[in-house]
């Protein structure tokens, strides 16, 4: 991306730049633009070219701007990028900002009925007459805003030497293959196409050439990718709640988990979903059928999962497993609903009044998403506990690029149930009547029975008081205390059961960044960069809460680590500093909080600041 | 020997654990109906499941059917709680205790939506018009005016369970008065008997809520003895508040309550029409207008499908015995997936 | 010069920010009504308050009386964080924008209790049976059966707000049509002079619930856009959908949704005795059964004291004015109690 | 406490000890003892003894086990103490178990009419026939077990010497003067007395001797003082739903403020106490009063403040003035809701979802509830933010000796608000227009308008979605940043009006204890036995967070600092060590989580241990 001005030839003629640059459409939300955008991005990922995109839209139905921005980049950078080659203005009233936004030497499209002052001189402009398309296109009036964002798709195609079969792939792909749209959508994308190819004459540098980079990749978004794999896992309960950015993943669960489950069991479904009355109950309900043994989830983001706090410390203390997926979105408060955060992380590692802990996972990609979707089931069943993955609306609703979907390399673990037989056996194996908190396998783990079993004696009452080994209510300050215990060194086993941190780099380094969820791409790009300036560093990629040794293993070999997040109090930082204070001040935060992913640019600025570079 | 029902199990096998209620709480009344009620419908323990809120009423499930799985959840929670428990074996019956403040203040929400559900849950409210457990605040079904010692005057309008109730489309409403054994046991056994939401709204007198500040109808020695010892943290020992036998079908019967107010109770009439919702409401109204509580079964709709049959479960399966087989998706389906994905 | 009220404003004064709701959002249409009521009233905004959860509805407040004091809250509190506020200067009046699922759904129990403690507010619920912001799932008022095109179908019994505010105490019930500009607006005039709360159901149809998944009385061109661009992501403008003029006390008329599917609304009779809650009660039932909407004031009591009037606040000084002096007790206070405290 | 057993002599004739013994009294729990018992602890205090009274009672309305605690102590020990001395037995179901509390030489009391094995040989053991006495004094039936609690009363004032003219000035204050019951319950406690001197023989040493050490000095819980505290505070509004231990809090507050406050004003009330549907409603009535510019708090517990969440996260962004007191119980969930703890505090810390900080006050005596009563009003205002005040059951709802209340020193401070006046000077004064994010002072509070503001332009629509300088809705990266860190830098200016952290020692000793709350107590006497055993300490007594300088330079100068606190976690000390990154473990945490009160014997022990002595 650096030096597109030199490329540019003095005569006239350009050097052409393939398959690097960050292309922003603007448009009105509601607008219809969106099959457009994903379109140009379908099309250069079946190019075989590394692409990205993300959506910049406001808490609004329609009638508010709104960016996408498609970053197709050759070395596989996907991260948010802050240039901008590309913009495509759709949009009256942001015109004269989206205007500035190009980066020179970039070129701007723009629909040439909107009025602007185009006082740019180094860029490429490019004036597209979409209303005229649009009434040409045969579309009824009221579809015409729609139909003419299938201009700039035309358009662009031409310009950036898209390959025209597959944007018509893309199209039909998305209106799965019914004649009446594709037709009238490909029809206007070719009517620009040609429109292009006759009247403009292209001056900046970027286009798209086929590559191979794609192979092994699927296309998606976070919250699809965590309710198929929860499908994968046998989620068999799932109470939710609307709300932006979390309502897709439960959507998504209902969209897809008759066709794929229904046809394994006979006269019936094997799950039930549910929309609840408010967050309350979703957590309630979801709680309410993990006690009864089934396979429970919800899905939520900052505003639910404040309201979730009393029943997660109950469903921690009563040691019920579920799954409780947090798309992150900008908070305090309301805050921003439709931008992304990463600021949920000590709330959710202390949630509930008391003493509590909880396990976190942190997916950094679709795929992980898929894998963390499964994978959180059998770690709630297996440590009897809730189970927190955090994603945020950048991973949950943008449409990534990630690896396919990886079958469970594993078959599902529902953790210590027992059913009439494994009941019966209970005393003879153990030698001691069955308790509901009586720890036998010195693991601090309990077995449990579920309701439905017929043995005399399985039965128990569920509280969220004082209880003892045999779940009876009790006040005493001994089994108060031991029960508590046992409690902490649960979570030292669920070390066994969760996902451990990655190791990115020879180990060697003596700078360490360690970093969790949706920033993995950015720190990827950052490390490279990094390397250019000649500095090497190992980049620990956390995937679950709490810290396993390898974490600590980690800084106490390290001089100097970063901690970049998307937050304002650096809260990953926070909990390393307290879960490690003989860490003497050598972890640095690098927070970052402005609702936007993070980019690498900000990074490793961010970094050669600190090292005085 | 003792006696036995038809599935062989005697009055004891439905017991819980002894209560820690106060003597004379009518939620004892109630709980001994549960188990009779239980007894004589012949339900196994083992295929009922128990659920409340907290409370003292909400206590209640640990001191009766000691054999039948539990959960004693939040407050105010327990309809969230019992939606999804049900789901584990849809074949279970279940049974929820809550109370006043537990179900129409905090809860309030959630009674409304388990009811347009209707989940196959007999759901009781003990209601005695405080918060026994937090000692004696009034809960939203205290009447307007009423005057409490420690708590002053009571400002705000009551809410009517069973008007809530019908008004949000409940399939099957109750009312009765814990000192009514016979009333409370039949309506008991109905209600295990309708296949959606049950509301009992089971008056219950609350021990502790007899320090009424200025009561126009006390015991001779209640007034004495509050003169006399003046301590909020003695709660004399109460016999528990029963009606006259043969309280009929259509008859009125006055209670006194342990303050010494009085309730004015009716039995709807023999001829009463329990399927007319909009009737129902009407005469639940009316009666309130001339401060009579009535009592029976007020309203009961049993063509409405249960929210468990809404999810087209297998009859005969619980989900909670579903093993990987029937939960996991073969490899191929993620292929087809992922060769979609794009 | 632009035409005054009685206080000396023109219709400008009244105006917000421009909405930025959808075009042709029955929002709107309310929010229009409102700015016309209060000009009318001779209202001075600075003496009013604005309250609101979250939600399409809930912006509304952005969108009139921009000189008055407003608090978007959260999603379904709104009525709590009204009550505290007008605590502050209980001389001012107050308007409260919700939406259907703010109001019934999550906020279920803070409106039930609202409406019992009587607090003077005028309560607005902009019904359109969807969440319109977070993209049209089912609210609880959404009918039985229906079939929305990414959401299936609503199993579950509709919450009918006119319903419950009657069964919970209400001393102002009213229900309209957004698209009803005169009656909406004459409503809210009255809801402004009603000292308690003032329930108002507005039907206010949403733009993004025309995608039902087989509306059998569809627009012509709705079905065929469907087909053609099957973008969840296109919104297109719609017109406001309005009632015929001259819509008479008792008459009926039938009004088209965006989706094509029909309402049939029915102005209360002229001789209709808006004082009897239990006729008032029957009566929407008996409406209900038949599919019909009523709509005008269903009930009023004015006799009913204000949660303000039972709180016993000076008449003429608002509690936030006050300093030290008044709030403060003296030292000589302290050091009898400090003689006291053993 | 040391050698009971050397002072009763071979002989059978005992040394006197005066003034020093742990007294506890087994009964019912309804069965109106709390009379009896707190009869005789206001005799003590009235005798000039230091004394302190600890209720250890159920989750239960009646019938169940309770013991009350009084410790008299010459030295002023007043916190919970771990041996019996006395023990009173009332309760048939725990006798044995009563009987096995007393310490050896100690003495043991029961009603006579309760079986029980008399296994003790090392103990004085004192029958007493509370039933004959009750059933003499006339009371009717139905109260004879209340005025059988009046018998021990009777008894032990015989055997501890206690003054009879303390008994009686108690009673008549109890009831306040009411002379039916006075009549009634002196007569009982004549009667035990005057059987006592007729039919016991002393065999035990414990008795007491008047002292002046209680001048200056008042008896009340921390609810009350709480409570009294805000009224002269000038609370407006306070919302509240009941929850144990916090209800007193409220109820008090109902109790006391009509007559403190009605004659301040004309015409009406100046103040309203609303009681709330739940938590939920409770908070944003208090948040929405707040706003309006009224002193508004609320009180709650683990549970109730977990449903405060959200809102809590509303006030912190929309900066909203407003208190809330927890009167902190054993969690999670609802766990034993009448036993006591510190358990609340990273929850409040980071109460709500995003990036989120708050003001904690800590009061470790009933005086200083009154104090933060009124002071947490003042810095809600100050800092336009909530303020929590973490209180515990046993500071809460145990009657302690503490210094009478002082009246404020300093007059009430509303903070930066604008009335009509205020607003018209403004533009003036700063030469801009107001708007309520505006940082014109540059500490980062700015200014606010309240309701009924006539000035136009002072209204403002408050919100907790993203808001400007002016309170408009924006979504813009860099407004939500700059504001983000406005805050960040406010919880800095807060330092200026939050307590600062008391030091009590030399400050010279190189081994320090950090503390703060109801253990203050047990932590003192604690440093005397270390001092003892040759073990310099400094304390410092942690008055509120965020931490104030003085704290980071008190760890500084420690080379071991010991963290006492009444939870599992160690949750202050993770606080500290997340604050203070360059600890490099200097900080030990010394957690307890029983549910009783800290006694100094466990710490001075657990001291002890790690310095390996
Ligand atoms: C969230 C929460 N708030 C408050 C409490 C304290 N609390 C316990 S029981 C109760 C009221 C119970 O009243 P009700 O449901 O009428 O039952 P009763 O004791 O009268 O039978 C309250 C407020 C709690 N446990 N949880
Ligand atoms: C606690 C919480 N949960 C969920 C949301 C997401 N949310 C925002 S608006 C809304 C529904 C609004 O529906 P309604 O009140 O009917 O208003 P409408 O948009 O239809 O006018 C929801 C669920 C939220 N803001 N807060
Ligand atoms: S306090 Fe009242 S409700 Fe609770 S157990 Fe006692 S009598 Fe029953
Ligand atoms: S989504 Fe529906 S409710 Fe929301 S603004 Fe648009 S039309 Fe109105
Ligand atoms: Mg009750
Ligand atoms: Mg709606």
């Amino acid at each position: 991306m650096s030096g597109i001005q030199e490329k540019i030839k003095g005569n006239g003629s350009i050097e052409k730049l393939a398959n690097d640059f960050s292309m922003t459409v603007a448009t009105v939300n509601g607008s219809g633009s969106q099959t457009s955008n994903l379109t140009l991005q379908r099309a250069f990922f079946k190019m075989g070219i590394p692409v990205s995109g993300k959506n910049l839209f406001p808490s609004n139905i329609q009638g508010l701007p709104t960016w996408y921005t498609i970053r197709v980049n050759k070395n596989g950078y996907t991260a948010r990028s802050e240039t901008h080659q590309i913009v495509v203005a759709m949009n009256p009233a942001t015109i004269q900002e989206d205007l500035a936004k190009v980066e020179p030497g970039g070129a701007f499209y723009y629909a040439d009925h909107i009025r602007v002052d185009l006082n740019r001189e180094d860029i490429s402009i490019y004036p597209m007459p979409a209303k005229e398309l649009a009434k040409d296109s045969g579309a009824p009036p009221k579809l015409r805003d729609y139909v003419a964002n299938m201009v700039y798709v035309g358009v662009l195609s031409q310009m950036l030497e898209i390959d025209m079969s597959m944007i018509r792939s893309a199209i039909e792909y998305h209106f799965s293959g019914k004649q009446t749209p594709i037709d009238l959508n490909m029809g206007v994308i070719d009517k620009a196409y040609q429109w292009a190819a006759e009247n403009l004459e292209k001056t900046d540098p970027f286009y798209v050439e086929p590559l191979n980079l794609t192979d092994g990749y699927v296309m998606a978004d976070g919250n699809t990718a965590a309710a198929l794999g929860a499908i994968f896992g046998g989620v068999q309960f799932c109470a939710w709640y609307p709300i932006t950015p979390a309502s897709t993943l439960a959507e998504s669960l209902g969209a897809y988990i008759g066709g794929l489950r229904d046809d394994l069991v006979d006269g019936g479904k094997s799950y039930a979903i549910v929309q609840a009355e408010d967050e309350l109950s979703a957590i309630g309900m979801s709680i309410g059928a993990g006690w009864a043994g089934l396979r429970a989830m919800t899905s939520t983001s900052g505003p639910g999962l404040s309201l979730m706090t009393e029943f997660v410390g109950l469903a921690y203390y009563s040691e019920i497993p579920v799954v409780i997926w947090d798309v992150q979105r900008v908070g305090p408060s309301t805050g921003l609903p439709t931008r992304t955060a990463q600021g949920d992380l000590t709330q959710v590692y202390f949630l509930g009044h008391g003493d509590t802990q909880h396990i976190i996972l942190f997916p950094s990609s679709v795929t992980e998403c898929f894998e963390f979707g499964w994978k959180a089931l059998d770690i709630a069943e297996q440590v009897q506990t809730p189970v927190f993955v955090l994603t945020d609306l950048d991973l949950g609703m943008n449409h990534w690029m990630s690896e396919k979907y990886q079958y469970p390399e594993v078959d599902m673990d529902r953790g210590k149930v027992l059913w009439e037989e494994d009941f019966e056996n209970f005393a003879k194996k153990f030698g001691k009547q069955w308790g509901r908190y009586l720890d036998v396998d010195g693991d601090a783990i309990t077995y449990r029975t579920l309701p439905g079993n017929k043995m005399p004696g399985a039965a128990y009452f569920a509280r969220g008081t004082g209880h003892d080994e045999y779940a009876a209510y009790t006040e005493d300050p001994v089994d108060w205390e031991v029960n508590m215990l046992r409690l902490k060194k649960k979570f030292k086993t669920a070390l066994k059961y969760t996902p451990k941190p990655e190791l990115i780099g020879s180990g060697k380094a003596e700078i360490g960044i360690i970093g969790y969820g949706s920033t993995e791409m950015a720190i990827l790009e950052t490390i490279d960069y990094l390397r250019e300036e000649g500095i090497e560093v190992d980049f620990l990629r956390l995937r679950s809460l709490p810290l396993h040794e390898e974490v600590i293993q980690f800084i106490e070999e390290k001089n100097l680590i970063f901690v970049p997040e998307l937050n304002r109090d650096g809260q990953l930082w926070q909990i390393l500093n307290m879960e490690y204070p003989t860490g003497c001040g050598k972890m640095k935060s690098l927070p970052k909080h402005d609702g936007l992913p993070l980019s690498a640019a900000w990074l490793t600025k961010a970094i050669l600041d600190m090292e005085g570079k | 020997m003792a006696e036995t029902n038809n599935v062989g199990l005697t009055k004891a096998d439905y017991r819980g654990a002894p209560t820690t209620l106060c003597a004379g709480c009518g939620h004892n009344s109630i709980n001994n109906q549960i188990m009779a009620a239980a007894y004589e419908l012949d339900l196994l323990p083992e295929n009922v499941l128990k659920f409340s809120g907290i409370g003292c009423s909400s206590k209640s499930p640990t001191y009766f059917m000691g054999r039948s799985f539990g959960f004693n959840s939040l407050h105010g929670r327990m309809p969230a709680v019992a939606t999804g428990g049900l789901f584990g074996d849809h074949r279970l019956k279940a049974i929820a205790m809550s109370g006043d403040g537990d179900t129409s203040n905090i809860g309030m929400g959630h009674f409304k939506h388990v009811i347009r559900r209707n989940l196959p849950l007999v759901y009781i409210v003990a209601n005695n018009g405080v918060y026994g457990l937090t000692k004696g605040q009034f809960s939203a079904t205290a009447e307007l005016g009423l005057r409490l010692k420690s708590q002053g005057e009571n400002l705000y309008m009551p809410i009517d369970i069973v008007l809530e109730a019908l008004a949000s489309s409940a399939t099957f409403v109750a009312r009765s008065f814990a000192g009514d054994a016979a009333q409370v046991k039949e309506l008991v056994k109905a209600a295990f008997s309708h296949d959606g939401i049950s509301v009992l709204d089971i008056i219950s007198p609350c021990v502790t809520f007899n320090n009424r500040d200025e009561s126009h109808h006390s015991y001779s020695w209640g007034k004495q003895h509050r003169e006399m010892i003046h301590d909020f943290n003695f709660i004399p020992k109460e016999q528990e508040i029963t009606v006259e036998d043969g309280f009929e079908e259509g008859s009125v019967q006055q209670v006194t309550m342990h303050d010494g107010s009085k309730v004015v109770l009716q039995k709807l009439d023999r001829d009463y029409d329990p399927y007319d919702r909009i009737n129902a409401i009407k005469t639940v109204q009316e009666a309130n207008q001339k401060d009579i509580l009535l009592t029976g079964l007020i309203f009961v709709d049993t063509s409405s499908k249960s929210l468990i049959d809404l999810y087209e479960l297998p009859e005969d399966r619980a989900l909670n015995r579903m093993q990987q087989e029937e939960l996991r998706p073969p490899k191929g389906m993620l292929d087809l997936i992922n060769a979609q994905m794009f």
